[in-house]
């Protein structure tokens, strides 16, 4: 193989225009390093090639960029590989086979591999392009009835990502949390008004997924009385879908009157 | 087999297949050219009315095609009598000022019907996909545990999801109230093409996936951005 | 005058005209039969795929015109013959095992400009186009798997590719650790215009390109960027 630009490992004085961090790997190093120079890929010269590599992982030191340990793992086998071809060859082997195995044989198989996947990359880049120059424009909105409601289309990683962001929320909530033991009567009615302004309007709260929630007697008798308090105000309207069925709260005809139960005359009854 | 001989003295066009057997059509259809200038504009023609949604007057096509008016009309009028055609399910319609490509009202109720049996896709709103994910990481879970989690009532999503199938009930919990666990079903499995839950990625697999990613917002760029063509 | 000739051989032959019309129309096109069901039929078929955003599947067309397996291939291909005239702007073509109707690409500058909603561009890097290539290819492939091929740390860009639905899950590997099997998805095929897997050149194709390109002078690039388009 005749190199215009290589004589004899002289060339890694030569500095290659190299972009430093453009290399996603070893194996894109070594070939973009085998194709600048036109190299045959299956004859490889491992002495230039590595030195040339080698010069390429100290520059990038020189230049403070971060090296992965892929990289260094390569420079290892260049120079193992560089340091079998240097040996001579087995006479006693040489009878056997034509050559022995060559000691390049893996790497560039490797490195076959690489490429090829390159170019199916380049090939699917293609297909993408002719893609981005066809339009469709499928009318199925006009045959679709109003009550089919439009959703996600969702995938098995919509629902890991739907877990994630709301263990995040958890994380980042600002916690409504009553004090158990100092929780009044007002705080419960305060509570409750905060559920039914979360709600819906036409959402159901039910009392006892909201009575499970408390972490004390105390808290559950506040909140039982605060719902009391806000019948009585007409704030709040108990609600019964069926007979045994759950007991619901929805906004009462007051509810909008914030001072319907002015808190702090229930602080005092319940003195 | 008799398709209506009137049909054939209808079609201006020569490219069309012109039908039938000597007997069956002693009158020759008129046979007319079309350049291969005609054809190209009649392709674009057609592929612009199809793209657009609105009706294209007949200006922005003049000015699309850089073509006269004359020209246009010739080729639409040509375009339209292709779409009339019977065994065609198209048409190429004047309406509103301008030409707009519409099913044929003939196969409204066959298209109606046909979408209507189209197998779509899973597709659940957000907050049904938030609290089937609850339940899937978490089950057997109760509707009160749920909500805690989400930070949100939404007592409505848990029928969604038990009528598309995809959760169902799994006894009672031993607490206050007795309330309902639920967990995922078979059906969960299927649509989300598991064999079982431990095929679930996990969220360390999730979150370590996002963190080597380089091109995942806030990593680093990549180098070597493939050129865009 | 003369539509080319061949276009007129291409017609299957249905009842060929067997005598010569007329000295001054030699090229007769080829005339075929269609009967009124056929034409009904190809009518609701075209409306079908015209409206359906998905590909239609062959099974799906078979359920929605009632017809046999073979009857439907017929129409089909029928149908996509119409489509691929010259003078058509649009095409039915086989995308993901379905049926869909689009533009032409040799139109896209004229039918550029009338497209409210342009298709995003999909903006892969290279990098992550050479992960797909190789979960295209090695399918199912673990992640350690893949950075075994591509010879680099790190996962890579697979987030990415599942965000953007290319690639999903295929169940886990039973070896250590029981990594998370990878494949391509439907949407990969529409995305790149595939009719399925089988139509992905082999590996081995590649491999005789890539000693080609080896041989050829001044075929390098100074940097690690993909080669244009």
């Amino acid at each position: 193989m005749s190199l215009p630009a290589s004589d004899n490992g002289t060339l890694s004085s030569t500095p290659l225009n190299f972009h430093l961090d453009q290399y996603e790997g070893p194996l894109d190093l070594l070939l973009d390093l085998i194709r600048k120079q036109q190299i045959d890929i299956r004859d490889i010269p491992i002495a230039t090639i590595t030195s040339q590599y080698l010069a390429y992982l100290d520059k990038a030191r020189e230049m403070d960029l971060d090296i992965g340990a892929e990289f260094v793992f390569m420079a290892a086998t260049l120079i193992h590989i560089k340091s079998r071809m240097l040996l001579p060859t087995d006479p006693a082997l040489r009878k056997e086979g034509e050559n022995g195995e060559d000691p390049r044989e893996e790497l560039v198989q490797r490195l076959l591999e690489h490429q090829r996947f390159k170019d199916a990359a380049e090939m699917l880049q293609q297909k993408r392009i002719i893609e981005e120059n066809v339009w469709s424009n499928p009318q199925m909105k006009h045959f679709i009835s109003e009550e089919d409601t439009p959703g996600l289309d969702v995938g098995l990683f919509d629902l890991i990502k739907a877990f994630g962001e709301v263990l995040e929320r958890v994380k980042s909530r600002p916690v409504y949390e009553i004090e158990d033991e100092t929780v009044s009567v007002a705080d419960m009615v305060l509570h409750v008004r905060s559920l039914l302004d979360e709600a819906k309007s036409d959402q159901p709260v039910f009392i006892l997924r909201v009575m499970e929630q408390q972490r004390s007697r105390r808290a559950m008798i506040c909140l039982f009385l605060a719902v009391l308090e806000m019948v009585k105000s007409q704030s709040v309207e108990i609600l019964q879908a069926d007979l045994f069925g759950e007991i619901a709260l929805a906004r009462g005809e007051r509810f909008a009157e914030a001072d319907a139960v002015p808190p702090a005359t229930i602080e005092e009854e319940y003195k | 087999m008799g398709f209506p001989e009137e049909n054939a003295d209808e079609q201006p066009d020569a490219i069309q297949e012109s039908f039938s057997a000597d007997e069956l059509l002693p009158e020759e259809p008129a046979v007319e050219a079309i350049t291969m200038e005609d054809a190209q504009l009649k392709a674009v023609l057609e592929a612009i009315i199809y793209v657009t949604d609105e009706p294209l007057s007949l200006e922005q096509i003049c000015t699309a095609i850089e073509q006269p008016r004359e020209r246009v009309i010739e080729l639409l009028e040509q375009l339209a009598a292709d779409y009339e055609r019977p065994e065609r399910g198209l048409s190429i319609r004047e309406v509103a000022g301008g030409f707009k490509m519409t099913t044929k009202p003939e196969h409204h109720e066959a298209v109606r019907r046909f979408v209507k049996n189209l197998n779509p896709p899973l597709k659940l709103s957000l907050p049904a996909l938030e609290t089937l994910a609850v339940i899937a990481y978490k089950q057997p879970i109760t509707a009160p545990e749920i909500m805690e989690i989400r930070g949100v009532q939404g007592a409505g999503v848990l029928k969604t999801l038990i009528d598309r199938k995809l959760i169902g009930t799994a006894g009672r919990k031993q607490v206050v109230g007795k309330p309902i666990l639920y967990k995922t079903t078979r059906e969960f499995l299927v649509q989300f093409g598991l064999k079982d839950l431990a095929e679930l990625p996990s969220l360390k697999e999730f979150q370590e996936l996002a963190r080597f990613d380089s091109e995942q917002p806030g990593a680093s760029e990549p180098s070597g951005e493939a050129p865009r063509a």
